[in-house]
């Protein structure tokens, strides 16, 4: 062709076109904001406790040193951490894939029931058999419950929000009973519902030697929730499967006229989201509790859409994320107990954290940086 | 199991009084969200308008001031997220969770700072009741034809509903469409601040941490079943409640021999509502803006 | 006389890039006045500031020689400027009267219906322009709702009417219509800008014209005094090429066969029936018509995205009616979508990503499911500079570019798999002379390697620069097929309004 | 009026000012702000989930830790457990720093405290409402836990005697001769109470028709309004609830109503005076105050404590001025007749 013709970009509303949710190395580039924005929030944080007539000083200090003052607390801020990087992988494979997985919360109960129902049934069974086992009824478990949000997406065009929404509630009337009066409740002293003792095959043994770390319980699950995460990371950037879904995340239409069927995908994506979840309980049974207590998330799997978002669905983002509600998980405890804050301040600093990230556009200021792009905000619908 | 169990009069007005205050929010979710911001906040706002509904009953001795004071404090609420949304286009799932978050934390620490360890005294004012109903039954049934109306059938509802649809166009006719936002999410606020005084001042007559329990995020749920209109929440709100109804009037039922769990009657709202959504509400087309924060151009 | 509107020394820029760099625009009351320019060239960005839709970084607007300043629409609006966008700026859920009242409706807080219809229907009747009150926007055809946008603008008692580039979705008859409203808004006292890059239509309706280029003034014509070469001259800095004279087709082996084709829309209402044609190998058959008149549903049907209610599709003779679109584009079929930021790329993947699209699962960028980004990356540098993709950066993201650029990268993915069935669908809306010039050129060196091309286009133009048959579309059935060398822009025009007799002339 | 104090911090926060002056804000953690005498000695008391604000044996537990700190000079401190997964770092968290007695509150820390507990031989611990638990669930004693017991059943019964003898004689407002009872959950904390309450009433009202029900939750008030509703519905007119958050809305279904409730672990007359006629009295506090003091003066006991009818551990609270002089003769009867032995209330529900 003949050349000359201008090749200038058009006259959009400039700068940079729609953020895009990049690949693993976006946090990694900008890490500014958000952490600007978690010093932001601190500072708030900080207005409120002395509104309180706490001294904020000591109270962070209490915080640090909870969250991170020994190798014990770090490795507890660890333990705390990793089912929020497994749920919080969940959400945002969803989010990837254009859907809103509130159902987490769900997943995580069904697979933790499923692995502390095989973990207890064959606990004779020798490890090496056994964990694979709990593993893996835990996956399936969790794949299965979100699936069924897919399928329904995906044959009867249902909102998956209703759906992950409802069936979080369903599986937890099922747990109560379950443990409370049903085939799984443990007939011990406990004295709280909770199933039977999962065998020892089916337990996480705990990786730090007790002389180096004396009575940490970080267990392998720390393990799974890493590999979890370079499988996600795998997954999305480097398999045909993850291109589809983000295909079908970004533009659903072009994927489909490329052969690729997003009614499909979403409905895959949510059995892949429910699987990570579903491990996510699995690991809180055979690491932390040895069995199913009736009611022992407080909430992960909601956190997770908190740390998703905050991570912006990268893989090293979640894990950062995590960390830091991890942090507040545990340092939290501490800062009530040694500065005698109140532990709904720590929530409500918490909130703040949360809160100023979401602003981004504030913090973008202080961060000397020109924001034009708008963030989708996706699938809630 | 008997008819009275499933259909009897008492299960009905159960429904109504266990639907109120998820239609309240639900109403408020489908102006918000016809108007392009999405609100998972009401949950929050819910829950400050219960806690603040009875502080401002209680201090006052005045009902009227307690539902006013509980809808200011919903509106309030609302109106942190419209600034974030609209103003800083924060992420509007985000900063909706972040409300909530700071709401019950909020609530929990000022209650306990109030009322310590006795709770709420039980002085508070009693909200009128019409055919043994609360009032307030009757104001969210009343608020739905309302609405409507305002939604389809004035000015502002027209505008309100072209800047959720396509908010370059409303500008381009010189709509303020931040304007139009700010003024639905507050709305929006309002509702599930009444909402929350529904549940504290007229069902429990107290406030405890926490005691909306997920009412915000099932009237959201009821926005999407009713496909964002106001007569589809009415009857995802009196599905939920109906649901919830039985699960409490079926206590002691049989099948065959066996008692039905307790627990199990549980799930009895939550699988009414996806056995409903699946079999005849199906595919649900949002607002075309909605979620999506507006930015002028060339500014 | 001083001039309606003058627009001095405006300046814009959007970051880096400067958009408007000292415009210039004089425009005399009662004139029709065509603003010129290439895609880029800044004529948009001109309007929206002076809609208010943009603040510019300098310059001022005086109307009737008094300083305005013009903050928002809403002052625009005030100050009688009316505004029929490209896009058009329509609620689609809301039926055309209240699309023409939104923002102004006058009638209390409550909607009265009544009043505000009988409103629309007056002002429908003053000025001439048909179309349903009650009707929901998203129902009509575009043609139609051009004219909720022009009486959205009359609505509003504007004086200076811009429409932005009104013809691109419009028949020739459309156009004509289009242009006897704009003469009778002259004659009722109006001012219009008319924006475009269509001499023809430059010649037909206007008064006066400048001409920007690259974000300055170029030029300042009157209409009766120039000519066409000097025109566009003005616009492109260079002559344009004449249309190139088309080899005959060469073999004539049936590759696309389609008989008795019926399908559904997506509201379910008949959008194809009884459709038949055949392409031939080393062929391109157009498909005129007005847009939504069933060409996209044809296209989703031969592309296996819509199924079909009826009839069978054959390929190279194997039945295709069944097949999704990833069997179908195995078969040798690609598609070159109508709406190519939705359809034709994921605009927040990179170059490269869209490169691979529809081919990602496969070799070489796949083996067993893995991707293999290095080969990925270099096969997209490959074809970005293969398809003078600018920048030819691979890892640019697709979003970022022009609309020319992402066509190319369309093509780029669609065409280098040397496919026997390209379906196109309009290849050219939206770009700039040269580089629909690019597209035309790799259609018709598709055509001469031997591929069947069904080009489908709502601009005669290139319907009658490339094809070697035409077949018209008009409610959902094929009212004619004619050679090329028959199908005049009267008759197809004639044929596209559903006027079946001229098919048979 | 005390709690206005914290009117102007909820102001101060939300006008953002700095450096608020608000001075009553230290209430959750009393010992934060005094120094510590030499060689104090150190209790520090960890809630389960239930928080703080539970109303119920969390309260309590705070409440006598509140008292011991005032009356025994001991430094106290405390911590509100977010998640079940907390417990074990929460305890551990005071035993890593010397405290000399952790107490952890509530049946959901069997497990929990046996492990830290066999890691730090060298503190005591006190569990509130349960024992020690190895990881198969079977209770292992320690020689530095002491188990805290109730005998809800006793405290289900003298409330039981209450609401029977009300029947019986068709008092006040109780004419249907039906009584009833609302659980949070279907769990033996729960139902033991209940189980006490329905061999009372069975015992001495055989007549009387019984209802019981949950709420499937502790903290929806509307739940266990709606419970309630119902119960009155099918003629219930005296309500008893153990149900925590969700069982004030069951009182509050008897008072819209206008038919009695019974409270439950602490004394809940002022939830709604004139229809709550008394309360199962579950004195967790006076449980933690007492470990508290046996700490401070070196006469800490492991194993089993009981708190019950004869120890004043349970008991019956405040009674409203409806209740005849004969049914309180009857409770106090009962209650003496408990503290014999001779009549011992049973621990299984009879009416589902």
């Amino acid at each position: 062709m003949s050349g000359g013709a201008p090749t200038a970009t058009g006259p959009g509303p400039g700068g940079p076109a729609p953020s895009v949710r990049q690949p693993a190395m976006q946090w990694a580039t900008g890490p500014a904001v958000p952490v600007i924005s978690v010093i932001v929030a601190l500072l708030l944080g900080a207005v409120f406790v002395a509104a309180t007539g706490n001294d904020p000083i000591a109270a962070y200090a209490a915080l640090a040193r909870g969250a991170f003052g020994t190798p014990y607390d770090i490795t507890e801020t660890l333990v705390s951490a990793i089912p929020l990087v497994l749920t919080g992988l969940s959400v945002a494979v969803a989010f990837r894939t254009g859907l809103f997985n509130i159902g987490a919360e769900g997943q995580l109960l069904v697979g933790a029931l499923a692995a502390g129902a095989v973990g207890a049934r064959f606990a004779e069974l020798p490890g090496p058999l056994l964990m694979p086992l709990v593993i893996l009824a835990g996956i399936l478990a969790g794949a299965g419950y979100g699936a069924i949000a897919g399928v329904l997406k995906a044959a009867r065009g249902v909102n998956e929000v209703i759906t992950t929404i409802m069936l979080n509630y369903i599986v937890v009337f099922v747990m109560h009973w379950l443990l409370q009066s049903g085939p799984m409740t443990a007939p011990s002293a406990l004295g709280t519902p909770a199933s039977a003792r999962i065998g020892d095959g089916a337990i996480l043994p705990v990786i730090l030697p007790n002389e180096l770390v004396p009575l940490s319980r970080l267990h392998a699950g720390i393990l799974l929730a890493a590999l979890a995460v370079a499988v996600f990371w795998f997954l999305l950037w480097r398999t045909s499967l993850g291109y589809e879904l983000r295909a079908v995340g970004l533009g659903a239409r072009a994927a489909a006229q490329a052969g690729i069927d997003p009614a499909r995908r979403m409905a895959l994506v949510m059995a892949i989201a429910g699987a990570f979840a579903g491990l996510a309980g699995m690991i809180q049974v055979s690491g932390v509790f040895q069995r199913v207590f009736d009611g022992f998330s407080s909430g992960y799997g909601f956190d997770a859409i908190a740390v998703a978002l905050l991570g912006k669905n990268s893989p090293l983002g979640i894990v950062a994320a995590a960390l830091l509600f991890g942090a507040f998980a545990h340092g939290g405890a501490i800062m009530q107990s040694n500065a005698g804050i109140s532990s709904h301040l720590v929530s409500i600093i918490q909130a703040l954290v949360l809160f100023v990230i979401a602003a981004e556009a504030i913090v973008r200021g202080i961060a000397g940086r020109s924001r034009r792009g708008r963030k989708p905000v996706e699938a809630i619908a | 199991m008997t008819v009275d169990m499933v259909i009897g009069a008492s299960v009905l007005a159960a429904t109504l009084r266990l639907a109120a205050p998820i239609l309240l929010a639900a109403l408020g979710g489908v102006i918000s969200e016809r108007a392009g911001v999405v609100n998972i906040a009401l949950e929050g706002s819910m829950l400050v308008g219960a806690f603040v509904g009875i502080v401002a009953a209680e201090q006052t001795d005045s009902i009227v001031i307690g539902v006013a004071a509980a809808i200011i404090a919903g509106t309030l609420l609302a109106g942190i997220h419209a600034i974030a949304a609209i103003h800083w286009r924060s992420d509007q799932i985000v900063s909706g969770m972040a409300l909530n978050i700071l709401a019950l934390g909020l609530t929990s620490y000022l209650n306990f700072q109030l009322y310590g360890t006795t709770g709420t005294p039980a002085d508070v004012p009693d909200l009128p009741t019409v055919a043994d109903q609360s009032i307030l039954v009757w104001v969210s049934l009343a608020l739905v034809p309302l609405t409507h109306l305002f939604l389809f059938g004035t000015v502002s509802g027209l505008r309100l509903r072209a800047v959720g649809e396509h908010p370059r166009a409303a500008e381009t006719v010189g709509i303020g469409v931040r304007r139009v936002r700010y003024a639905a999410v507050l709305a929006s606020g309002a509702l599930a601040g009444l909402g929350g005084a529904y549940l504290s001042l007229s069902v429990a007559h107290s406030f405890t941490d926490g005691m909306t329990a997920g009412r915000g995020f099932i009237g959201l749920a009821a926005v999407i079943f009713g496909k964002w209109s106001p007569i589809g929440a009415l009857v995802a709100a009196l599905l939920f409640g109906y649901g919830n109804a039985l699960s409490t009037s079926l206590q002691g039922a049989t099948i065959g021999d066996t008692r039905v769990p307790v627990q199990l009657l549980g799930t009895l709202p939550y699988l009414l509502t996806i056995l409903a959504v699946a079999g005849f509400v199906g595919r649900s087309r949002p607002p075309a803006a909605d979620g999506v924060p507006y930015e002028k151009e060339g500014h | 006389m001083t001039a309606l509107l003058e627009m001095q020394g405006i300046r814009k820029r959007f970051g880096e890039l400067v958009a408007l760099d000292g415009v210039d625009l004089s425009v005399e009351e009662r004139d029709v006045h065509a603003l010129l320019g290439e895609n880029g060239a800044g004529k948009s960005t001109l309007m929206n500031v002076l809609y208010g839709l943009y603040a510019p970084d300098g310059g001022r607007i005086l109307l009737r020689g008094e300083d305005a300043r013009i903050g928002g629409p809403r002052d625009a609006i005030a100050r009688g400027i009316g505004m029929i966008h490209q896009h058009f700026m329509l609620i689609p859920p809301l039926t055309v009267t209240e699309n023409v009242v939104l923002g102004d409706e006058r009638t209390g807080a409550l909607l009265d219906r009544r009043v505000i219809r009988e409103r629309v229907r007056e002002l429908q009747s003053r000025f001439g322009i048909e179309v349903d009150p009650d009707a929901r926007v998203e129902d009509l055809p575009l043609g139609l709702q051009q004219r909720v946008e022009i009486l959205k603008v009359l609505y509003r008692g504007s004086d200076l009417l811009v429409f932005d580039e009104p013809t691109a979705v419009l028949t020739p008859q459309e156009v004509d219509e289009l242009f006897a409203i704009v003469r009778t808004l002259r004659e009722q006292g109006k001012t219009v800008i008319l924006i475009t890059h269509k001499l023809r239509e430059v010649f037909a309706v206007t008064d006066r014209i400048t001409v920007l280029r690259l974000g300055r003034n170029a030029g300042s014509l009157v209409t009766s005094a120039t000519t066409a070469g000097e025109i566009a001259r003005l616009m492109v800095g260079r002559e344009l090429r004449e249309l190139r004279p088309r080899a005959t087709a060469g073999s004539r082996d049936v590759v696309l066969e389609v008989t008795g084709l019926g399908a559904l829309s997506d509201r379910g209402t008949p959008a194809l029936l009884d459709v038949g044609l055949t392409v031939h190998a080393g062929e391109v058959l157009g498909i005129a018509g007005i847009g939504g008149n069933g060409q996209s549903e044809l296209a989703e049907c031969i592309m296996g995205l819509r199924r079909p209610t009826a009839g069978d599709m054959r390929i190279g003779g194997a039945d295709v009616s069944r097949d999704g679109p990833r069997r179908t584009r195995a078969g040798g079929v690609c598609y070159v979508p109508e709406d190519r930021r939705r359809e034709g790329l994921v605009l927040a993947f990179t170059v490269a990503d869209n490169l691979i699209l529809g081919k990602q699962a496969g070799p070489p960028y796949a083996t067993f499911g893995v991707l293999d980004p290095q080969v990925i990356e270099r096969e997209g540098a490959l074809l970005a500079r293969e398809f003078d993709v600018r920048p030819p950066n691979p890892l640019a993201i697709a979003g970022n570019l022009s609309g020319g650029n992402q066509q190319k990268v369309v093509l780029g993915r669609e065409l280098s798999s040397s496919p026997r069935l390209i379906v196109v669908s309009q290849p050219s809306r939206g770009l700039d002379i040269a580089a629909t010039e690019y597209v035309h050129d790799r259609l018709l060196e598709q055509r001469a390697r031997g591929a069947a091309i069904l080009l489908i286009s709502s601009e005669l133009d290139e319907i009658r620069a490339l094809s070697d048959r035409i077949a018209v579309m008009y409610e959902g059935r094929i009212v004619a097929t004619l050679p090329a060398a028959e199908a005049t822009e009267e008759r197809l025009g004639l044929l596209m309004a559903g006027h079946e007799s001229a098919g048979a002339a | 009026m005390k709690r206005l104090l914290a009117l102007p911090i909820l102001a101060a926060l939300i006008v953002s000012a700095c450096g608020g002056t608000g001075s009553g804000g230290a209430q959750a953690t009393g010992g934060a702000g005094t120094a510590p005498a030499a060689k104090a000695v150190r209790i520090g008391l960890v809630t389960d989930v239930g928080g703080l604000n539970d109303k119920s044996f969390n309260t309590l537990a705070n409440l006598g830790r509140q008292d011991a700190e005032k009356d025994l000079k001991v430094e106290t401190k405390v911590t509100e457990s977010k998640q079940q997964a907390d417990y074990v770092p929460n305890l551990t968290s005071y035993a890593q720093q010397g405290y000399d007695l952790v107490i952890s509150v509530g049946f959901l820390m069997t497990n929990s405290t046996w492990k830290v507990a066999k890691q730090f031989p060298n503190v005591k611990f006190a569990i509130v409402d349960g024992a020690p638990a190895d990881d198969a669930g079977k209770t292992e004693n320690l020689p530095n836990v002491a188990n805290l017991f109730f005998a809800q059943q006793e405290a289900g019964y003298l409330v039981g005697v209450i609401a029977a003898e009300m029947a019986k004689a068709k008092v006040g407002k109780a004419t249907n001769n039906t009584v009833c009872s609302m659980g949070g959950i279907p769990i033996p904390p729960v139902d033991t109470f209940i189980a006490g309450y329905q061999h009372a009433l069975q015992t001495i009202s055989p007549t009387t028709k019984i209802l019981n029900g949950y709420s499937n939750d502790f903290v929806d008030q509307q739940k266990g309004k709606e419970v309630g509703l119902r119960h009155i519905d099918q003629g219930c007119d005296i309500l008893f609830q153990v149900a925590g958050g969700s069982g004030l809305g069951y009182i509050q279904a008897a008072k819209e109503k206008g038919k009695y409730a019974i409270g439950v672990d602490a004394d809940q007359a002022d939830v709604a005076p004139g229809v709550v006629i008394t309360s199962a009295l579950k004195r967790v506090n006076k449980a933690v105050y007492d470990s508290i003091k046996a700490v401070k003066e070196n006469t800490f006991k492991s194993g089993d404590t009981f708190f019950n009818a004869a120890n004043e551990g349970i008991g019956l609270g405040k009674l409203d001025p409806v209740v005849p002089a004969s049914a309180k003769a009857a409770a106090d009867k009962a209650l003496a007749d408990i503290k014999s032995g001779a009549i011992k209330p049973k621990t299984d529900i009879a009416v589902k």
